[in-house]
């Protein structure tokens, strides 16, 4: 099992999610982070004090899929998420030793 | 954005060239009163006989209830609606309006809405433009500094006009709530002062200016106690054309645009309430028994259309909503906006049920179906309601309010009322469709109606303003 | 809930009945008038001698004040201290309320609470049902619209009757903050219609209309000028009635349940307070000296009685909290209520002192020490507060207020004030008990009280509205 | 904290002893009345001629809005402006104030403002301590309750004191926005105790007693409608050196400090710019043509001003920011606060855009060239906008309002007024610079200014309060 | 070392935390998350538009314990966080390389 | 490739960034917690009402780099994030499969 962890626009949070759907994907778990890269920021004015606030808000998607989905995952993020300018975010992937349903109990792959 | 600076030095410098003659600010007889003996004059400033305390008190505290129906009324009412991201930008739009249209109320606006005909009563006529003659001034004959009283009030003109200038600042703020999250601010800022100037003010001269069209005096007395034509059709109507020209917003239709924060809005909506007493029984332009009766007409609107509205949703869709009981009272409230001079409270409890039906079905069907992009329901509650307040004011308008011989409606046995209210709504719906298109085409063209694609997926708040709404992290 | 549904439609159906005679809409007379050869009459709604302007106007802005308590006010207090997950729940029961008991109050209550007595003057009768009599009338024998005054009174009944509609509405929105985050919204509904109908209007007929026990012209003639006994007694023990038969939150006790929204609270604290001053100062019915001192009493007593709690915590718990701070200031405007017409603002301090030491004893000793889940202090602080209000009237009334024959109280010389005072506190502890009992009895075996366990867990805003408050994702 | 419970013990005892008098209380001639045959008197709370109901009313809803400006109003502004974790810190300290200087108003404040000079007319005496003739009080000889008129005006001496009470809340809650997020809660209440008792009543005496220094019976006759010099300069004066003497919040200047809700400060906008009209126009203590024109004044003095301070920044900026129409609105709200009753709403439009250009300025680059931490820029908006203010009241004030022999400004061709403006201003900075200076000293040596390193860290929320104001999760 | 991580519903917060204090676990981390997965959501109507809310908000828990303790404390969650009902959450659990203490800069189960 | 993951003190995120910052590392992301600890929690006091907050606010940074930077990086947040008392959080780091930028589809180190 691969946990797929992306870092997106929030504003794509919908498209994508709704991509996953479409190649079966049947669950995910999503965040609100703020993140520092590329992208720098905008400047934000309060009577005279400028900022510029390097954190930007984005949408943190943790996706736990099976070895073999991982690649058509990635692929369907990478398709939906991109807009192709600074700040587009990232894609973690991370070997998963287990993963369990609580309700039942199952593990692994059934758990998904 | 050199487009915009260009807009609003512009903006300025008409505003400033326009009205301001900085000799105009002394007293206008200096001259001869600087003599060294002056004469024993009045020490105050004085005022008219007819001039009645109790009646100024009252619309200078319905001016300020008015004030609040905008911030934090309706800044609160439609913040709460909108995504978190847009939440500034339209309380911006708000309270920059505040500012905005008070400006242009004073400079030009009242002029054109209460001077004596021009254009065959089309609209008023230049003589007020800075609020000349109605702001206070020195009388050198009997030494007195004076403020003029309102012709035929009991208040002095500067409250009336104050009065009137709550009103002119709230109606294009309810418009904002069509074209919500994509609008520019540039061009909100435009249209609302080219609408005030080419739709509201000639629409108020023909309802309320002396013998305006639609005023007693005039060929078609239609009754509309506190603005149902002149606000609400104005900008309901105008709400439903921007949300048409505009287009909807960028994922409307596919993705969810929940409230964000519901809790403004309810409080909103209180403040709303709270605000139209002065709205309505304030159009009594006196503490009069018409006041009292406008009062408890508005709240009982209010209670029956929060209580049908929340009713029809624990019916139909299984749970009354918090948004719907709001939706309901405001709702009523638009619609008794028109009669609440003209019914009695129970009448305005039928106007209630009868109005939260319709625009629950408006806001709940007809825009599904036709699929504009009335995103805050400007038009569903404002233009729809005030429609059916200023029909229903010909059905249920009595003698038992108005009097002897003031008219009456359908209720009373009488049609002809019933006709010109619809006369009337016509001639609001007219001139807001041709004004709003015309206007609209116009800012186009000068500074662009919408935001690009890449601001309005930012936010407004962002892209517009520079600032977010919350920094909770 | 197809219950619910049903209850709505019986609901509806009632009120419709009850009330509502379409004809009785249209001018009485109108078969006479509307006769070929209108006489010359007035030409506006016009009202008997006696009538004034001022007083009008006071207690029309003391209504919308007052209004202003139940949302935004009291919407926010309790909005701020309930979890998140219910707080549009919170916010519902203010909101509705006030349109669902302003319907009530005009079919039927005011005439329960006003009209003469009936059952031994137990409760009002039936002759002002719909406001028969109160409303505007056309008087076709003199060709006038007539609005009527209010017996006794400078100000038209309609303007009495709005303004006690406020309180109508205000105070079963107070009971529900004990039984907050687990009632269902139907058991809400019909219990506060039934407990304002039962409860409510029988008391306020006692205590002020004309003769009732406790009014001047009764046996027990008791203090009580804006309502200690009418609105905060009887909210505030109905309310420890209302927790302990529906019982405690889940998890209460074990898991924190910590106000989610201080801020609201705070925001909630200053508009209670701003509209408190309608609330007391209104209740002299007229911009009277008494009306002055009332305002005067009401801000000192509040005062005092934030700087005591806050001085208490600050004393015993090392710390000052926002919270204390608010919770004191309500409680002394709670305690001054009844007395704000008989006391001096100086003897407001002295309110302010005593009841914010009791009731921070009742809400941080007492309520822990019993085990009851008053959610929200609504015992603590109306229930006590009132309570201790209604009996320090007894004892701080003077005659610098209430005027050479009005009795006073122990500071005085005088003991059988005092014993009036006992009384009434006792006869409307008695009432809100018994009553409160056997409604909710009823109310639960019509559509019960309680959510279920998972529509507990979940929030009332999910499960009872559909809605979230807050979606700032 | 133990420094601190005894501070608040010692406060209590203070305030218990110095004006509590528990037999006052008792009708004071209840000696002789209490006598068997009690004589015919009147029965109610009775005044003097010369009350006027209207004048009466108006000043009580003035008080009203004015203690809305403090909370909800400053507390939504100031709390909104701040970091999350002190938004509580900040709303604690505006309604913690809205006790405590109503208690040392009413105990002490009031005497030495108001009653007659003493030290040659530096402050006024101890007369009227406790309130002491002023409250309603039993007249023995003629059996009646009295309650006493002001001097020379329509309302009773109770209204004219809470209404200026109200000022006396809100000008040290102003000053809290220096020292906002580091100020120790005892330091700020014991510095608002002294800075109420030593730097505003001396002040307030010169300006508005009947014949201090700046009064019209004074000899440098200034004109300050509602508080330029009294509330604005005064507290923006200490405001600086507060930030200067207590220093910097840690990480200013390193780390962005952006407000954590800039909706809060939108509304609280609003809510002070509602309150304002009773601030400003209710400052003519009646209903005049004075209020009327005041009221109109300052409402386009505040819409002038959001416009200017936008548009700057829609010029220099590149946007016009919700924050800065907000500083807008309320800088031309404090710089009409003197001129209101003395020149046109015409006039009002130039102050508005002369001062958001200075107070623009002020804020935007000289609190960054001089490095102060004015965290909310309570001297930057008040301090800078009441100069401006008080001075263009000598430029631009006119016999069209003052009348005949008033005095007015450089647009009626007189010097003089300038000059008395000129020396009001130098007074106010004068006491307010020393009198703060000497004051952070002693509390400092009491109980210590600022919270420790760690506290600031972990916010005044938990620390001094004990509470969180959000809790979301 | 382990780190298991826990989708629960976020009413079982409190338990689930005492129950693993219980079981001796000193520390974990908590945030706010929204999950998509079989439990379809709830409706939300606003003026007429229905949404069928696909995230649902959970609280998401991070705990690293040692191998050790892992069937432990996955067993406890198990019970505590369990309602039987579709929407229960899930753990995962992935190996970590290091865990230090930034006070003390201890390393490992020391660091616990 | 590591990812770092390091529970803070809020109010030591900016000093962290910077130094991060500084050391050249070029993005991260961020996200609001509560933690549990032997922190024990400050108190609450709601009308009498005394809560133990056990939950505490902590801000959570993930900072991905290659397995060369990891220990600077390390070292970097100890000392930054460091005040020597109770509560200063925990540093975990686990490796990773593999990271992808969205952008541009860039993988691995290069993508950082
Ligand atoms: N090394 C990193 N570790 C963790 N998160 C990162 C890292 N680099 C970037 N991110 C996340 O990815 C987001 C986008 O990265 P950025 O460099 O701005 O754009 P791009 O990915 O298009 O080059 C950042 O806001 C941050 O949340
Ligand atoms: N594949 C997945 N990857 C990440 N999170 C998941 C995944 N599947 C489920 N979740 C999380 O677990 C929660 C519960 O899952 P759900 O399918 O609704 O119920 P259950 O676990 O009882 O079958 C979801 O809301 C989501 O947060
Ligand atoms: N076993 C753990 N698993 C996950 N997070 C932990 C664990 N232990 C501690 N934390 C996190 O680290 C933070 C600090 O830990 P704490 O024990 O309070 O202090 P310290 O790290 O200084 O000993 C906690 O608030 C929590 O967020």
């Amino acid at each position: 099992m691969k946990k797929i962890e992306a870092i997106i626009r929030t504003f794509k949070l919908e498209e994508v999610k709704d991509a996953l759907s479409e190649i079966g994907v049947q669950g995910m778990t999503v965040s609100e982070v703020r993140g520092f890269g590329r992208q720098k920021g905008h400047k934000e004015q309060y009577r005279g004090a400028e900022y510029t606030v390097d954190f930007l808000p984005k949408a943190k998607m943790e996706i736990v899929v099976s070895d073999e989905q991982a690649e058509k995952v990635i692929e369907t993020i990478l398709q939906s998420a991109r807009t192709g300018q600074i700040g587009d975010g990232k894609i973690f992937v991370t070997t998963l030793d287990q993963m369990i349903r609580i309700r039942t109990g199952e593990k692994g792959d059934e758990a998904m | 954005m050199s487009k915009s600076s260009a807009l609003i030095v512009t903006l300025f410098l008409l505003i400033t060239l326009l009205g301001f003659n900085p000799l105009s600010l002394s007293a206008q007889e200096s001259v001869e009163t600087t003599a060294s003996s002056v004469p024993e004059g009045s020490n105050e400033l004085t005022i008219a006989e007819g001039y009645s305390a109790v009646d100024t008190l009252w619309v200078l505290v319905a001016s300020a209830l008015v004030l609040v129906m905008t911030a934090p009324g309706l800044a609160l009412f439609y913040g709460g609606l909108v995504r978190k991201k847009n939440i500034l930008g339209v309380m911006m739009q708000c309270v920059f309006l505040m500012g905005l249209m008070s400006l242009v109320w004073f400079l030009w606006g009242y002029s054109l809405a209460f001077d004596a005909d021009i254009l065959n009563g089309f609209v008023g006529g230049f003589n007020k433009v800075a609020l000349m003659g109605v702001l206070p001034y020195w009388d050198g004959e009997n030494y007195a500094a004076v403020l003029p009283l309102a012709d035929g009030l009991s208040i002095p003109e500067i409250v009336f006009m104050i009065f009137q200038m709550m009103f002119f600042i709230i109606t294009p703020a309810l418009i904002c709530g069509a074209f919500a999250e994509r609008m520019k601010f540039s061009a909100m800022c435009l249209f609302s002062v080219l609408w005030g100037t080419f739709v509201y003010c000639p629409l108020c001269h023909w309802v309320w200016s002396g013998n305006g069209w639609f005023a007693p005096g005039g060929p078609y007395h239609a009754f509309d106690f506190a603005g149902g034509t002149v606000v609400h059709i104005s900008s309901g109507v105008s709400a439903l054309v921007c949300a048409l020209m505009i287009g909807k917003r960028l994922g409307h239709g596919q993705e969810p645009m929940p409230p964000h924060n519901l809790t403004y809005t309810t409080i909103g909506t209180a403040l709303l309430w709270f605000g139209w007493f002065g709205f309505n029984a304030g159009s009594a332009l006196g503490m009069t028994a018409l006041a009292a009766n406008a009062f408890v007409a508005t709240h009982m609107c209010a209670a029956t259309g929060l209580v049908t509205w929340a009713g029809l949703e624990w019916i139909f869709r299984g749970k009354p909503s918090v948004l719907g009981a709001c939706s309901g009272a405001v709702a009523g409230l638009v619609c008794i906006t028109p009669a609440c001079g003209f019914v009695t409270p129970l009448s305005g409890i039928w106007l209630g049920i009868i109005d939260s039906c319709v625009c629950y079905f408006a806001c709940t069907t007809l825009k599904y179906k036709f699929k504009y992009d009335d995103a805050l329901d400007a038009f569903g509650i404002h233009g729809v309601g005030g429609a059916v307040g200023a029909l229903l004011t010909g059905v249920f308008a009595t003698r038992s309010i108005t009097g002897a011989t003031a008219g009456s409606g359908i209720i009373d046995g009488e049609m002809h009322q019933f006709f010109n209210q619809f006369i009337s709504v016509l001639a609001a719906v007219g001139i807001a469709v041709v004004g709003t298109v015309i206007l609209l085409k116009i800012v186009d063209l000068v500074v662009g109606l919408r935001v690009t694609h890449e601001e309005e997926l930012k936010g407004l708040d962002l892209t517009q303003h520079g600032e977010e709404g919350y920094i909770f992290l």
